[in-house]
């Protein structure tokens, strides 16, 4: 069970990375979207499941509803997540904020 | 298990510090918002790692069930100011 | 997108009421009641009598102040059986939004990423109707591969901004479908 | 061994602080000041005072950064200094 | 300008820091707080008021009077931006209509106006957001739950953090979010004016007349033990009890302050076309 736990915790902490390296390396807003909308989201997911999976170890009723909260933090996050990436972007298009397109490199911002 | 939850802790501060570049420098008001929208994910995250920490999740999950729904009002409502009023780059100080 | 303003613009519809009781029937009313309570019961964790007494007042408060954002604008008879193929939609939707996930990570970490990566944006139709299965197709897009909503109509028009080209084609595909099959059976 | 949490958080704090003083743009001056609240969560989440923590962060995540847009709304986005 | 005011600040905090100087060390088991107030608090709080959260039963019971000028100073805030912005004058400017079955929309110039509560023509904001169906629909979903988070919060400040003040804000969040995402008209026919300044004076009121029943037992004001005879418990449960109501009349003032500040400060007191 632990190793379960520290494996899913891992996954999500590389996934994490991958979201905090890409909100770094990518080139405009519109790209820089795609690692903080998705990347962010699976790690929170990945380490939620962990958080929940080691909850349960111990398997007495508090437990159980302790895990169930903190697998509905990742519903709401699930619901939620997309509407705020979807937002920003909208905000973006709205901005007259040219996207970054191949051939034209470094007329990003 | 502890152990691990303190160094996942600990990493996931340091990857706030990256996150918060973005945010501290981004070129855009947006990609400060990008910055500061991941930030709040991971606190999320945290908040639960330290309730783990302590032993006491009970404790911590409704801090991170309240991030959870309230993180994107503050988005919601950014991204409404740029609906409304046109123009990004208002950073530059005049003279 | 900016410049609408004198063009005709998309019909409302006219589905908002106006003031908490305006339309509200019976129905919606318990529904959202025993919804809420349910949840009540996995937030709560208390069985007492005096916290479960709690609960019933609140729930009373909150499925009256908004229990008509809940289910508006969709059938009631509908609900089990729609909940039931969204519960069975969800494990491909997780899936898909790994396969996702490592598509990302790939991009992120490669040395050449900014040859790898396209940025544009497509235009699409989709054929679905419903409002609530438009909203479940534009969040799932966002959340699957390199691919973010820009804007969707209330007729089903997408605008969908792709990361990079092979990501870009899949759309609409399988997961239309699959949602078609959710809220049209 | 809690103390590194400390130090790599207050560091944080410090950060996005200096950074919110220092942004020339109002609107960018309050998202970075809803960064400032998230740390400041994690930091009273750390030293054990729950309650705070929680007030930090319904406070901060939910309301004061809507204020504050809603007023850089309706005034300018510019400071004079 | 600038740099005289960084002296004085920085004057001033090294003041703070070196007053910090004396204090007793963080966790000094030894400091006259650790070694007097602690215990009391730790040891009898259980007993006194059956509440397992210490917090909450300093806070809203051995502490009462700070919790109601707390509140009360939320209120006052609220007022603040009441008579500070609140303008009775309508806005003369350019009304926008929407044509509902045909979507065209009208500009009615020098105050004039429709009937506001025509089915064919709806008002819309001048700075004119599309109808965003994602956003709507995500909201129109979650705001139940936050909801009825913040009853959680509130009812459940005896065993797990929370209480009043954080329920309430949460309350209030929600129908800000909902006044967001919409637009301000429509939230505040979800919760009109008078009534968001009515739970205004509601909740300070059940506060301080919780407090109030208490002397007509013979007991201090705010000495919830008094209100055993009513609710017919002991005296201990009867201040777990007292704390529950006290906690739901901060509640209902934060909520109503909230949403009240937000309304006036978006509107600049106009209560019409909000962020």
């Amino acid at each position: 069970m632990n190793i379960l736990v520290t494996v899913l915790l891992a996954c999500g902490l590389i996934i994490f990375t991958g979201g905090a390296v890409g909100i770094l390396r990518f080139p405009d807003f519109y790209s820089r979207l795609h690692p903080a909308g998705k990347l962010d989201t699976m790690g929170l997911f990945m380490s939620m499941l962990a958080a929940a999976l080691y909850t349960l170890e111990d398997l007495s009723l508090n437990a159980v509803l302790t895990s169930i909260k903190i697998l509905l933090i990742l519903v709401f996050v699930f619901i939620t997540s997309p509407t705020a990436t979807h937002a920003i972007m909208d905000a973006g298009v709205r901005a007259d904020l040219a996207p970054w397109t191949k051939g034209e490199r470094g007329s990003a911002q | 298990m502890d152990t691990v939850f303190f160094y996942s802790g600990i990493y996931l501060c340091l990857l706030m510090l990256l996150s918060l570049y973005r945010a501290v420098f981004g070129p855009t008001v947006l990609d400060r918002l990008i910055g500061v929208n991941a930030i709040g994910t991971k606190t999320t995250t945290l908040l639960v790692l330290i309730g783990l920490l302590y032993h006491r999740v009970d404790m911590f999950v409704d801090i991170a069930l309240a991030y959870a729904l309230l993180n994107f009002i503050a988005v919601l409502a950014a991204s409404r100011y740029f609906q409304k009023r046109k123009g990004l780059y208002d950073e530059r100080p005049r003279g | 997108m900016a410049a609408q303003g004198l063009k005709p613009s998309v019909p409302e519809k006219p589905d908002a009421p106006k003031r908490p009781g305006a339309r509200r029937s019976a129905t919606d009313f318990t529904l959202a009641f025993f919804l809420l309570f349910a949840f009540w019961v996995l937030f709560s964790g208390k069985f007492d009598p005096f916290h479960l007494s709690l609960g019933v007042v609140s729930c009373l408060i909150v499925a009256y102040i908004s229990g008509d954002l809940l289910f508006s604008g969709s059938r009631l008879s509908r609900i089990p059986g729609l909940w039931f193929r969204f519960a069975c939609y969800t494990p491909w939707l997780v899936w898909q939004v790994f396969l996702a996930n490592i598509h990302v990570l790939y991009l992120v970490f490669h040395p050449k990423m900014m040859d790898l990566i396209d940025p544009k944006i497509i235009h699409f139709r989709s054929r679905l109707k419903d409002d609530m299965a438009l909203v479940t197709f534009a969040n799932s897009i966002t959340l699957t591969p390199g691919t973010i909503t820009v804007y969707v109509s209330v007729y089903g028009d997408f605008r969908v901004h792709a990361i990079d080209a092979p990501s870009g084609e899949a759309l609409p595909g399988e997961m239309e479908e699959r949602i078609a099959r959710i809220f049209e059976p | 061994m809690i103390w590194q949490f400390d130090v790599v958080i207050l560091t944080l704090v410090v950060i996005s602080a200096i950074g919110a003083v220092t942004v020339k743009d109002l609107l960018g001056a309050v998202i970075l000041f809803g960064a400032y609240s998230f740390m400041m969560c994690l930091l009273w989440a750390i030293m054990g005072a729950v309650d705070v923590a929680f007030t930090e962060a319904s406070v901060g995540a939910g309301v004061s950064t809507v204020l504050f847009v809603a007023a850089v709304f309706r005034t300018t986005r510019r400071t004079r200094d | 300008m600038k740099k005289a005011g960084l002296v004085i600040v920085l004057f001033f905090g090294g003041l703070l820091v070196y007053g910090t100087l004396d204090f007793p060390d963080w966790g000094d088991p030894t400091s006259p707080a650790s070694l007097h107030v602690s215990p009391r608090y730790i040891e009898k709080t259980l007993e006194e008021t059956t509440v397992p959260n210490m917090v909450t039963a300093i806070l809203a019971d051995y502490r009462g009077f700070d919790t109601l000028f707390e509140t009360v100073v939320i209120f006052s805030a609220g007022l603040a931006c009441f008579f500070l912005l609140r303008t009775r004058r309508k806005a003369p400017g350019t009304r926008h209509y929407r044509h509902r079955p045909t979507g065209i929309v009208l500009h009615i110039e020098k105050g004039g106006r429709l009937p506001d509560d025509s089915t064919e023509f709806e008002r819309i904001d001048s700075l004119w957001v599309p109808h965003d169906l994602i956003i709507k629909a995500t909201c129109r979903l979650i705001i139940p739950f936050i909801q009825l988070f913040a009853l959680y919060v509130i009812a459940h400040g005896h065993h797990s953090p929370g209480g009043g003040f954080q329920g309430g804000v949460i309350f209030g969040a929600a129908f800000i979010l909902y006044a967001v995402t919409h637009d301000l008209r429509e939230g505040l026919q979800r919760l009109g004016e008078r009534t968001t300044y009515a739970m205004c004076s509601i909740g300070v009121f059940i506060y301080a007349g919780v407090g109030t029943l208490c002397l007509f037992f013979r007991k201090n004001f705010l000495d919830y033990s008094a209100l055993a005879a009513v609710l017919g418990v002991d005296p201990a449960t009867a201040r777990s009890h007292g704390i529950l109501m006290v906690e739901i009349g901060v509640g209902i003032a934060v909520m109503a302050v909230m949403f009240a500040i937000y309304c006036n400060l978006s509107s600049v007191g106009k209560q019409d076309e909000g962020l």
